[in-house]
């Protein structure tokens, strides 16, 4: 019921990416340009593949993790293939082993914004979705009508969730307001004590969009005079550290009070803690991202139809639910909201009542410079 | 000259009394007693690891005495550290500061004693002038021959104007011609400035010409402390005697107090024989032994009778090594047309003046 | 050590046929001889060449390339844009601020490192390989892990803010800050500032040092005088060696100093990964290497030649 | 003994040396303690004491995933050192004891894997592999995929250089005579080479392996960018974990590899020293 | 004897014919011609960077010839490398494998050239044994002395029974004593096995006293090939009479074929004087010189008269400075209880005979 309703700017990027595409093959060292042409057919026709058909053993390149191994093992034996994962720790490291070719990868899973760039520079596959018939488990939000995929031509949502604050109620106390102030706004995050105990994202679009959020602007803006205001309030913010591997362990140890980051891993977290309910999660009132994480073949993809069948593996009610119990980030499976357990599904900080103020982050071409400088600059 | 010379004092220079120094389990300096006279080139010879060097880096504060009295112009310097002592010492391999111009090697202990520059500037230049290196103040040290180096780190240690210059074999890294050219200027040297040389090294010959006095070594302790002639002519034992110079030794036994018997019968009259009885050596130069045809010896003297058994030329002598039943002798002769060549197997006979042998013991 | 590498320089061993000598079979030998070098030198080489030289000369193209909007490169419109952009503000920034944390670090690996080699220098074998053993050791755990550890020594209410809480000095927030960075840099690259430094320091002719002492310095006047000057190709190599992996260091910077500094090596990997800028990722490594290449060179072929 | 005994350091300076050693040994060594402590912590976020417990070590017997990391670490740095330190040691003879044509250009490479920032290789290999590998497929139908090769092959890249550095350190110390003496007695080069000049250098060859292999097990970023499906490496393993918490299981890793390492560098240097030992003591006739 | 002993031939072991090494713009040996003899011991000596070396070196193989032609035992081997040729060295530093023990220094010659097990071990033996090594077959070189070390270096060479031995400068490391030791054993050595030596020193006593012939180099070429007798009583020119011993050079003109004018007047009868009015310089030894008082010059021979400078002991004898009006002269006397020693300042006049001098050019 949300998803679709997205802001305009995400929109219009995802027309830019399709237009782009062409250059895409063209910057593409010459001899991607067979499979880049591949990708840039128009959606709907992937490959020539059955349902659960398999043309060899799955090579799938995940983050750390992300799956049930026994999910795995359930799918070696259930296909008669064996699988290999390799992990990695960011978009921005696996895309250009993807991009590059020759990867020998045939699943990936990139986030949103990471999609539609990888979409435009034709590094995953057109989807057969004909070999996936559970695509259609999916929530109807999720099926059709995200930003960087809208026709869900290329990539299958995984798993998705909310970046918010996490933050120790033992030092802020119980009633604090549940803004990005108590980051961005000097006197608050002196009131409750959280000044200098902060820790933001280490990454451009996430933080600079919390702090253009917090001023009311788009975080896909591409207003220079609205970066600029974010980059300033980042820069004189009483920030600790840029922090998007540790985090979650500084807050459990007391080094923050405040910390930026992803839900699922703030949920691991809390509850290895002696006392889980000293800690809260939230996406702030001004809002916050919302990312979704999908399954994509990559372009060349030694194994198609082994993707497609992994995909359509993944997509069904039991496995989504396994899934979601395992790793505790929220399924864009509605099917198999049935099997998942009751108290992941009801916590409202893995699924959010209220996704009117969650914005995807969309790729913005150009423009991510500018993200990236602003954020060095910020830094110091 | 640019120092004022030592007045002669009866203080010596160096005093050690009773000096030890042990490394671990080795005496490596065993009991030193002497003296070394102000103004003295005193040399100190022995063979390799016999203390020398050892001795030296005592004076030089380099190494801390295990034991016994160290003076220096009458004080006290034991444990005082090497920038403290009024000695300064060349080194074996000279030790130059590769990294550092002649003339700033030359001026280091003046710039570390805080020396006004001018002062230094000028004190440099004349040592330099000294040891005639002036032009080439501004080379490396890797730029000078052996003769040169050696000549800088005289001139490093000299400018410092010490009380007693010690040299650690500071020839023997030079060929056998500059060698000899090295020894008649250090001498040369010593005199004019006049302070008091305390030097290292193994070559005999080297310590004969230049000394004043010779302290002989051996295994830690002094041997023999006397002029080149006293021990050349008197060594006191057979490893002095054969350590500074060649020497022949015959063995015998003491008859009385003027007659040796040598292990082949033959009587000897010497000076002093010693305790009658006693097994001893007359020590023989070869260069004293008078080599003749065969019964040709002058009468009332003892004779020994024997074929020649190798010659070798040494340029302003001939070794000749004279076989006898009972040992070999080494004749030395003088390289003269006025002297006939013998050949190998040449009968001859050997005779001595009975002030040419010194007795020592067996 | 593979034989057939080395066996043809015996096939090119003069023949009993050339028996003439002459200047022109001494070229022809010296040349064989170039030869021989050659052929040693010729299976590095072309590895260097092909897998090191060509993927090099592959990026260098890359940095006068163009960025596209989805941050592939263009392989078109050659232009200088990504060199351009090294004298901006922001770029400047970055080298300043890395050269200075980069050289502190350097100055505090050889404040440690040079009396740690001093000293081990100076013991007797078995020590001395012990004491260099001993650096080399921490190195074999994962590099992520001993960061990890930094991280809990260096933490809010971790050991050494408990140490120096329990002797009345307070706690130490030392975690995300400046000194986190150097020290853990510091902790990265101390064995190569100590083994340059070790090597150099071991072959000095310590005869040198007691001449000067005999001329009246003091302890510390032939530490001053004469070690010092004499290891100083030990000082460059080791300074050489932590410096310029210091400026290309990037996770430390991240883990240790809370990611607030960006460093060039952090600035490079934002320029390849982030924001998928691959000209200015490249030209900015370009001119590094350059610069580093030129200091490198200009003392190595001085006569310096330690590790 | 290199020291004598005015060079050795009295008093102050005596006891700064000795105190600076200690500093920097417990400097060193105070991160591998905490690890070794905590890889013993029933806890899983590593920063929290949970109390003692085995289970890390049990789950590291368990768990194949960082076992064949493991494998593929110690596989690649094996056989990485082991081809770098020949062509290493062949480069660092030719620069020291030849001269031939492009020998400078040669010496400039030599030093630029030294200076190269990993992500910059990374990138560069990355590139030159796929596009490599295009071309193989273009020309000759070969289709080859990244994986356990590609990494050799770039660490390889890198470690010949340090290699290389190291030996010719050794090299340049080392008496030419020998050599001369060798083939004065009937030795061929490469008799004299294996007999004489190996030996020799074998102290910097050996100290070349060692900084190869640590080199090589250390590396991440390059690694990440050339390695294929199923050739991960441990450090490429643990830092795909970054973002989703280290866990203890890894401090357990790094001890087990402390451990055999530590073994192998003690029982090496105690044989060395028993060889000593043994050689002091022959007879002294 | 293990080795068969070459039998006598007339090719020569090295023969040399314009052989000449150039490096770069240095002409390091210049246009050699020589032969020596099979079984001869053949000393080549010369000043420090004359040639010595690199003339060995083209001989072992380990130098390229530039020009010319080198033969051993009458085969051309100019571009043979060194490991075939039937010439072995032994090195100025020894280059003793530090890596391997005695026994396998020794054997590593035989070992290379695929000899059988069982006769290296013999042969390795017996050489041990000749050097009087046994015993210390299991050290390693680093645990011998400097004369042991030495004494290995020759063993491994030796056991290969070269056809010739090539010696550089192979004691120069050692002390005089011990030298002189080793000169007198190396000597023997060559006597026994019968190979020919070629022996590269700097040291002149030590050519004279070991070799059969000398070569004298000086700047890259041969000055003079003769026994040593000829060398020392004949010297070509002052170079060679200068660096062979030490000798006074007497400047003057030639009057006649008999006669010489010295510079201060005095006509002095030589030998053979060259062509009259040419400038040249009677070459005196030191030792060849008569010293006696102030006038007692036996008749019919020139004499100079002069007061004593200095007197430098050198225990087998006494060196004299003369100082004259116009030069001085070293007088060397030996140390003779016999001969009366003069004190410096003595008025004293010297005199010589007639074959006691050599006609030199100026
Ligand atoms: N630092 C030291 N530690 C242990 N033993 C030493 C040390 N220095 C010298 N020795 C020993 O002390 C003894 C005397 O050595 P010293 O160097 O004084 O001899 P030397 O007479 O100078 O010999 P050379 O002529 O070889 O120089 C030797 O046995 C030597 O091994
Ligand atoms: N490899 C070389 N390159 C250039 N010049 C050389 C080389 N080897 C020797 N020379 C030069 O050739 C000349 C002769 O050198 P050589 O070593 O033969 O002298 P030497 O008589 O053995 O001297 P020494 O007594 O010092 O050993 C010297 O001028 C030397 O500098
Ligand atoms: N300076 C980069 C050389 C590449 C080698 N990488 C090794 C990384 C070890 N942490
Ligand atoms: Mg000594
Ligand atoms: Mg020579």
């Amino acid at each position: 019921a949300c998803g679709g309703d997205d802001d305009e700017p995400a929109a219009d990027d995802t027309d830019d990416a399709a237009d782009d595409s062409g250059d895409g093959d063209d910057a593409d060292s010459g001899d991607d340009a067979d499979s880049g042409d591949d990708a840039a057919e128009p959606a709907g026709d992937g490959p020539d593949c059955a349902v659960d058909e398999v043309d060899g053993d799955l090579f799938l390149y995940n983050w750390a993790e992300y799956i049930d191994p026994e999910l795995l093992t359930a799918f070696e034996e259930q296909y008669g293939v064996s699988v290999t994962q390799d992990t990695y720790d960011s978009n921005e490291a696996m895309q250009p082993i993807i991009s590059a070719g020759n990867s020998g990868y045939d699943v990936i899973v990139p986030s949103d914004y990471m999609v539609s760039i990888m979409i435009s520079n034709g590094d995953v596959m057109a989807l057969n979705k004909a070999a996936i018939p559970n695509y259609s488990n999916l929530a109807d939000d999720f099926e059709s009508g995200l930003p960087y995929d809208p026709e869900g031509a290329y990539a299958a949502p995984y798993q998705w969730g909310t970046t918010g604050l996490g933050v120790d109620k033992a030092v802020t106390g119980e009633d604090f307001p549940r803004s990005w102030a108590l980051v961005f706004d000097q006197a608050t995050a002196d009131e409750y004590g959280t000044a200098g105990s902060i820790s933001l994202l280490n990454d451009p679009r996430e933080t600079l969009g919390a702090a253009l959020k917090y001023l009311g602007y788009s975080l896909n803006s591409t207003s220079e005079e609205e970066l600029n205001e974010a980059k300033e309030l980042v820069a004189n913010a009483p920030i600790q550290a840029f922090d998007s591997d540790g985090y979650d362990e500084n807050l459990a140890t007391g080094q923050t009070v405040v910390a930026h980051g992803y839900s699922g891993n703030f949920f691991v977290q809390f509850d290895e803690a002696d006392d889980p309910a000293q800690y809260e999660y939230f996406v702030p009132d001004e809002g916050g991202t919302r990312w979704v994480d999908n399954m994509a073949v990559v372009h060349d993809a030694p194994h198609p139809c082994t993707a497609h069948t992994f995909i359509n593996f993944i997509l069904d009610a039991e496995n989504g639910a396994a899934l979601t119990n395992w790793n505790y980030y929220a399924s864009p499976n509605e099917a198999a909201e049935a099997s998942i357990l009751p108290e992941i599904l009801e916590d409202p900080a893995i699924y959010p009542d209220d996704l009117e103020k969650l914005e995807f982050i969309s790729d913005t071409g150009d423009y991510e410079i500018n993200f990236s400088d602003a954020f060095i600059e910020a830094k110091g | 000259m640019f120092w004022v010379s030592n007045l002669p004092s009866m203080v010596p220079a160096v005093s050690m009394r009773a000096l030890t120094k042990r490394f671990d389990d080795v005496v490596a300096v065993d009991a030193l007693d002497l003296d070394i006279a102000d103004g003295e080139f005193f040399a100190l010879l022995g063979p390799s690891g016999c203390g020398k060097t050892t001795t030296l880096r005592m004076i030089a504060g380099l190494e801390i005495p295990s034991a016994g009295s160290l003076k220096i112009h009458g004080d006290e310097v034991g444990t005082l550290p090497p920038n403290k002592r009024p000695v300064n010492t060349v080194f074996q391999n000279y030790a130059l500061f590769p990294h550092m111009s002649i003339a700033d090697n030359v001026g280091f202990g003046l710039r570390m004693q805080k020396t006004p520059k001018a002062d230094v500037a000028r004190r440099v230049g004349e040592a330099i002038e000294l040891v005639r290196l002036t032009g080439m103040e501004h080379r490396r040290p890797n730029q000078l021959s052996g003769g040169q180096q050696q000549r800088v780190a005289l001139a490093r240690a000299l400018v410092n104007r010490p009380k007693v210059l010690l040299l650690d074999e500071p020839l023997a890294a030079l060929d056998l011609k500059l060698r000899q050219g090295m020894q008649f200027e250090l001498k040369q040297l010593q005199r004019e400035v006049g302070i008091t040389f305390v030097f290292v090294t193994h070559d005999q010959e080297e310590a004969l010409s230049m000394a004043d006095r010779i302290g002989v070594m051996g295994d830690g302790e002094l041997l023999q402390v006397g002029t080149p002639e006293e021990i050349y002519d008197q060594p006191v034992n057979r490893f002095v005697a054969d350590f500074i110079g060649r020497s022949n030794f015959l063995p015998g036994t003491v008859e009385d107090s003027s007659t040796v018997c040598l292990t082949n019968g033959t009587r000897v009259v010497v000076d002093h024989a010693g305790t009658t009885g006693e097994a001893i050596a007359l020590s023989l130069r070869p260069e004293r032994v008078q080599l003749v045809d065969r019964g040709a010896v002058p009468d009332g003297h003892a004779s020994l009778d024997g074929t020649i058994g190798a010659v070798t030329f040494l340029g302003s002598g001939v070794v000749y090594h004279v076989t006898l039943d009972w040992m070999t002798i080494e004749v030395r002769a003088e390289n003269r047309p006025s002297v006939a060549r013998r050949e190998v197997g040449d009968d001859v006979s050997l005779w001595w003046r009975d002030d040419a042998v010194a007795v020592v013991p067996a | 050590m593979s034989s057939s590498s080395l066996d043809p320089l015996d096939i090119v061993d003069p023949d009993h046929e050339h028996h003439h000598v002459g200047e022109e079979v001494e070229r022809r030998l010296r040349k064989a001889d170039r030869r021989r070098g050659l052929l040693l030198a010729l299976p590095a080489y072309l590895y260097m060449v092909l897998f090191f030289a060509v993927p090099l000369v592959i990026v260098l193209v890359y940095s006068f390339a163009t960025r596209t909007s989805s941050g592939s490169v263009a392989l078109s419109g050659w232009n200088l844009d990504s060199y351009r952009k090294l004298g901006e503000p922001i770029v400047r920034n970055v080298v300043f601020r890395s050269a200075w944390l980069a050289a502190i670090t350097t100055f505090v690996c050889l404040v440690i490192g040079y009396p740690y080699a001093y000293y081990a220098a100076t013991r007797r074998p078995l020590v001395r390989n012990l004491l260099l053993v001993a650096v080399m050791i921490p190195f074999w755990t994962n590099f992520l892990v001993r960061n990890y550890s930094w991280r809990l020594l260096l933490s809010t209410g971790g050991p050494i803010s408990s140490a120096t809480e329990a002797v009345g000095l307070g706690e130490t927030d030392l975690l995300f800050t400046r000194t986190a960075v150097v020290l853990g840099l510091t902790y990265s690259f101390l064995p190569f500032m100590i083994l340059p430094l070790y090597a150099s320091i071991e072959r000095i002719d310590w005869r040198l040092v007691e001449a000067s002492r005999d001329l009246y310095s003091n302890g510390v006047q032939s530490f001053l005088k004469i070690v010092l000057p004499l290891s100083l190709p030990g000082v460059i190599a080791g300074s050489i060696l932590v410096f310029v992996p210091s400026l290309g260091a990037y996770v430390t910077p991240e883990i240790l100093g809370g990611g607030r500094e960006t460093m060039l090596g952090s600035y490079i990997v934002t320029q390849f990964l982030t924001a998928r800028n691959w000209p200015v990722g490249a030209s900015v490594s370009f001119v590094l290497m350059a610069v580093m290449l030129s200091a490198t060179i200009v003392y190595f072929r001085s006569g310096g030649k330690n590790l | 003994m290199s020291g004598s005994s005015s060079a050795q350091a009295r008093g102050i300076a005596r006891f700064g040396l000795s105190l600076n050693v200690v500093v920097v040994l417990i400097f060193l060594y105070a991160p591998i303690v905490l690890l070794t402590i905590y890889s013993f912590s029933g806890a899983r976020n590593p920063g929290q004491w949970g109390g003692f417990t085995l289970d890390w070590y049990r789950a590291l017997g368990d768990d194949t995933r960082v076992q064949d990391a493991i494998w593929v670490s110690i596989k690649v740095a094996l056989v990485s050192t082991v081809v770098s330190v020949v062509l290493g040691t062949m480069a660092a003879l030719a620069l020291e004891r030849f001269t031939f044509r492009g020998k400078k250009v040669f010496d400039a490479l030599l030093y630029l894997p030294i200076i190269i920032p990993d992500v910059t290789m990374a990138v560069m290999m990355l590139l030159f592999f796929t596009q490599a590998f295009d071309l193989l497929d273009a020309w000759f139908g070969l289709r080859i995929a990244k994986g356990f090769a590609t990494i050799v092959v770039s660490h390889i890249a890198f470690n010949i250089a340090f290699v290389s550095v190291v030996v010719r350190a050794r090299i340049a110390g080392m008496d030419a005579t020998l050599e001369q003496a060798a083939a004065d007695l009937y030795a061929t080069r490469w008799r004299a080479f294996v007999h004489v000049t190996l030996p020799q250098i074998m102290p910097g060859v050996m100290g070349g392996a060692l900084l190869a292999l640590t080199l090589s097990l250390d590396d991440v970023v390059v690694t990440q960018f050339v390695a294929g499906p199923g050739s991960t490496t441990l450090p490429v393993y643990v830092f795909s974990l970054i973002r989703k918490g280290v866990t203890p299981l890894i401090n357990a890793v790094s001890v087990v590899m402390l451990s055999a390492s530590l073994v192998l560098v003690i029982g090496s240097l105690f044989a060395q020293r028993a060889n000593q030992g043994r050689r002091r003591r022959e007879p002294a006739a």
